[in-house]
């Protein structure tokens, strides 16, 4: 079980990587969104520190959401999803997988790229600190509840951008949570209850997502 | 058990697809051992019996028996009895002949029986080409290729020779009897006529 | 809509056993006479106390009489999601489409008392806190449920198969109720310009009776409009299936 | 020739409407991605004024080009662009149809639904006519220079990910003269410069990135 | 025009995909009011032939003529007499049958001609249908109906019959007739045998 597991996570990422721009495409897309902003505000730094989390958090959302949306859809129209149901492991593990190799290659590509955004906006090293693990602990978040909707939308062509609309008002309490750990570290309050409530809402997603996500796939697979 | 007898039954079955019923009361019996072939016109209805047997369609109604037990009550089960092979081919571009049917062969456990299989169709001179170069013939038999890796009991095969040419389709034939000798299930769908023992349905 | 003959013959079977000679056809039947009055009675009661009787607030004057609509239309707004998520989850988990009749008939009801709740909440914005809108959690919140809302209508009309819709939605609709615990919380969680829990609270509800007395009027009012809308939309929306099973029965035969 | 060159647009809009990309789906997109920024960054509305245009580029920028890469992907996998290739219109007439469609379907709508965002932004309404002007200007040369970066990888042949390296910044000149136009606006310098400068850049994509994408599709066709 | 003489020339003609030279050294002639038709194996080369004819390929080496005249001097105006039937269909899902055979006959200025396209290939009943509820054999038709709207002289057709019921088979063989009756010129690859009289060439 754990070795099918490992070998579609194994493939997923092989075909990102084949094809090229993904990846890249959402770091690009990420530096333009974040070094935008100092320029509609303004090189004053104090400003951008105090704008910094935010902006980084909300680009981290956009980009790496970008092409979410497409997660399964390869996979149902080439017909490899269906294959998928006639092997031993359930379609859960099968979302799991798939959600684990889109972070891989896009979440934490942007983590480890935080803290460079960081010193961009001028932010402090604690806040730069908590913005990391704010994202550690949110992008998989993000991209468990975004496959939800993808999943749910895989099979219409009509309504591939209803995903936004069902799945973005998802994305806000972790955006809210994300925000607010650090600006709690900036004002020298406690982070912990939006952190653990980020790890919680993590956990809830890992558990939840996938059992929504395959219920969406079959309803979609008929 | 893979010497048993095996045998699929249908009873009264019917099916829908959007708001057309397109298998209307169907009873019939598929043994082991025997091919099987589903003929009719476009439309008729060929594929969504496939798909029926696969355990996908869900407007069913009616019995389908699998050694006497509804597929239905253990379907988990059931499907992992299942090769189908769709009128599409599940198979990345970008990735080689090899990486493709590596794939499959991980998810079903059998990573050993690869280069037997690109033997097979006779593809081990394209192993290492991206699988988009490959033309449409060479794609249905790399799809093919799934067939001579595979341990399932149930084989449905949905125009599996289209646009293959003489020889492979012969070479596929080998295989399919191969199989029926093991007492498999091997049910087709197609307009082709080939060579092979069967007993056939109109739709 | 029902999708085939096959289907239609099962699902007849299921409404029958549900609407027709069922215990929620005759169940609602007589509940509705009793909810219209009490909605009419409570509300003209509540209004006649808030809009009269009760004292203008000390600081913030007349404009404080918009919380006898503002309030029962914001809790409600929040009471519609959490019915549509567990009529849902119900459905889903053990496929009786009385819950989904329930989700779908009381979807748009919910995004018209979020609306109510926006726009009233908004108008009281202005002469308290000096602007219609702004960006905190509790208003945001309430934002992303009327989104939600727009999401699960959305979804119904986007699948051409009802049935695939049904689940689709449910699923939209039981995830989504993350999003209640953060309206209700969102006040505790930010500081925000927006009033904390005042009545629903464990320590006893912290405003003053003359206030109090008529607002709970109100909501029980509202209430009872709920009830009512929501029984008049599940039985139109079981006649409009049966209507359509008809129809294609219909059309097959010919 | 320009009854072909409308209805290949037709056709576009109703394939974009059939598939959902309704002109509805693209405002909540864009609505609720300009309202995701006040919630990272916080409700005071001085610096949220201050940093408006920026979102509302930046959500325009997502929004826009959420499914631009896309753009000839399906005319070129089923065979579409083969055929058109036999007709008597050349490629350059196609891509500029094609271009326009999707304008109409999307930044066409942004520009018209701005000013609502300049509102909740608590934007002076100076700063939104300046905003709506360049969003009029700068959303179609968007659309355009995409369309290059598309056209190009469409293949997804060896290499696609140099491209779009290559393509996605040319966005940015685009941004920050958006941008920029509206602070000078703000700072009462005049803004004529940058406003010059996105409609010159607007005849420059609308002349060559036609010429440019249907080079980058023949290259891609063979 | 349309009663002319028609030919194409080829003279030595190599091309090359990748970096395997596919097609080596043909020379020959197809003429109009006769059927042409390539077969061969799988990946020989058949469908890279029609994309020659028809002007895609790019690493054409040797002499292509149409009516004497080198197809790449005037490729565009050459290229305005080619109906090219390629294996996929350009199909949108989300469009009816009518809509998307429409949009093509707009492209051609043929909109009047639908009704009867249409009728060609019995799916008159089906017009209104979203083409993504289409069986395969169905959409083929679907592709294949194009053909009854076209004033092209060239046909160049890769693997017309794939996935069709006979009944299709024999209405198409019917329109190629008519078609080479007016002096049209039908390139065919395939690997079923068709009843035609034609000109064979093996790759
Ligand atoms: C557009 C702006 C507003 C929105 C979206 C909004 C939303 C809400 C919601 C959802 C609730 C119900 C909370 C719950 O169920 O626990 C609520 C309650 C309440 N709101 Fe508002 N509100 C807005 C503006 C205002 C304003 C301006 C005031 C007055 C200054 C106000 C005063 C109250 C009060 C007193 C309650 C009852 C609190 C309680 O006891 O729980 N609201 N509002
Ligand atoms: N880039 C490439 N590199 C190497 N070989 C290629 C490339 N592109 C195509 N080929 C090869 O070109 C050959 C010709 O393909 P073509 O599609 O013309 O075959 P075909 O005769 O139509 O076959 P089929 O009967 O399967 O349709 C195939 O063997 C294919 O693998
Ligand atoms: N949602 C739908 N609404 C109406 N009809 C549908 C829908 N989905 C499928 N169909 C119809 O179901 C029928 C059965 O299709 P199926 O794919 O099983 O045919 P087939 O026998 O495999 O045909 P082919 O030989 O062309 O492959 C077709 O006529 C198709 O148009
Ligand atoms: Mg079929
Ligand atoms: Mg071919």
């Amino acid at each position: 079980m754990f070795k099918i597991f490992l070998s579609i996570v194994k493939r997923d990422l092989k075909l990102s990587y084949k094809q090229g721009n993904t990846s890249l495409n959402i770091v690009i897309y990420f530096f333009l969104s974040v070094s935008l902003f100092p320029l509609g505000v303004g090189p004053e730094t104090e400003l951008l520190s105090k704008i910094g989390p935010g902006i980084v958090w909300v680009s981290a959302l956009f980009s790496s959401v970008l092409s979410l949306d497409k997660i399964f859809q390869a996979d149902f129209e080439d017909g490899s999803l269906e294959i998928f149901n006639l092997t031993a492991i359930p379609l859960e593990f099968l979302v799991l997988a798939k959600a684990l190799a889109y972070w891989l290659t896009s979440g934490l590509l942007l983590v480890i790229l935080c803290p460079i955004f960081g010193l961009i906006l001028s932010m402090s090293s604690k806040s730069i600190l908590y913005l990391t693990i704010t994202m550690l602990l949110g992008t998989p978040t993000l991209i468990l509840v975004g496959s939800i909707g993808a999943s749910l939308t895989v099979g219409l062509k009509r309504g591939s951008m209803l995903i936004s609309l069902l799945i973005l008002p998802l994305y806000i309490p972790i955006l809210i949570f994300g925000v607010s750990a650090i600006d709690a570290s900036i004002n020298d309050v406690s982070a912990k209850p939006q952190l653990l409530l980020l790890g919680s809402l993590l956990c809830f997603s890992l558990v939840l997502s996938p059992i929504a996500s395959a219920a969406g796939l079959r309803i979609n697979m008929e | 058990m893979k010497n048993h007898e095996n045998s699929i039954i249908l009873e009264n079955v019917s099916c829908a697809r959007g708001n057309r019923t397109v298998i209307n009361n169907v009873s019939l019996k598929i043994t082991s051992g025997k091919n099987f072939i589903i003929k009719g016109q476009n439309g008729s209805g060929k594929s969504t019996f496939l798909r029926m047997l696969a355990g996908f369609q869900k407007n069913v109604n009616g019995k389908i028996l699998f050694n006497g037990e509804s597929i239905f009550t253990n379907q988990q089960e059931y499907q992992n009895n299942i090769f189908y092979l769709s009128e599409n081919n599940p198979i990345k571009n970008t990735f080689s002949c090899y990486e493709n049917l590596f794939f499959w062969a991980e998810i079903e456990g059998m990573e050993n029986n690869i280069q037997e299989a690109l033997k097979f169709q006779k593809l081990e001179n394209l192993k290492n080409l991206p699988a988009k170069f490959l033309s449409m013939g060479q794609k249905r038999r790399l799809n093919l290729s799934r067939l001579a890796i595979t341990q399932k009991k149930i084989w449905l095969l949905d125009e599996p020779v289209n646009g293959l040419d003489e020889e492979s389709i012969l070479r596929l034939c080998e295989l399919i009897k191969k199989h029926l000798a093991n007492k498999g299930i091997v049910v087709i769908a197609t307009h082709v006529d080939l060579n092979l023992e069967t007993d056939t349905f109109y739709l | 809509m029902l999708e085939n003959r096959l289907d239609i013959r099962n699902y007849m079977k299921k409404l029958h056993k549900l609407a027709n000679p069922g215990k929620f056809y005759r169940l609602s039947e007589k509940i509705l006479p009793w909810s219209n009055l009490l909605a009419i009675s409570l509300c003209a009661l509540g209004l006649y106390l808030g809009l009269f009787i009760a004292p203008p607030d000390y600081q913030q004057g007349e404009s404080v009489r918009i919380i006898y609509v503002h309030v029962p239309a914001a809790t409600l707004a929040s009471f519609v999601y959490a019915i549509m998520a567990v009529a849902s989850a119900i459905s889903f988990i053990w496929k009786n489409p009385l819950g989904n009749f329930i989700a779908k008939s009381a979807a748009p009801i919910g995004a018209v008392f979020t609306i109510i709740a926006i726009i009233t909440g908004a108008l009281w914005g202005k002469p308290t806190w000096g602007t219609w809108w702004i960006w905190d959690a509790r208003l945001t919140s309430v934002l992303i449920l009327f989104f939600l809302y727009l999401g699960y209508i959305a979804i119904w009309q986007v699948f051409e198969d009802q049935n695939k819709a049904a689940k689709a939605a449910a699923i939209i609709a039981i995830v989504g109720a993350i999003n209640l615990p953060i309206i209700r919380f969102s006040v505790d969680w930010w500081n925000t310009l927006h009033q904390g829990a005042s009545i629903i609270r464990l320590d006893g509800p912290s405003i003053h009776q003359d206030i109090l007395i008529p607002l709970i009027f109100m909501w029980l009012g509202f209430l009872s409009y709920l009830i009512s809308l929501l029984i008049i939309r599940i039985q139109s929306e079981i006649t409009l299936q049966k209507i359509r099973a008809i129809q294609i029965l219909i059309s097959e035969q010919k």
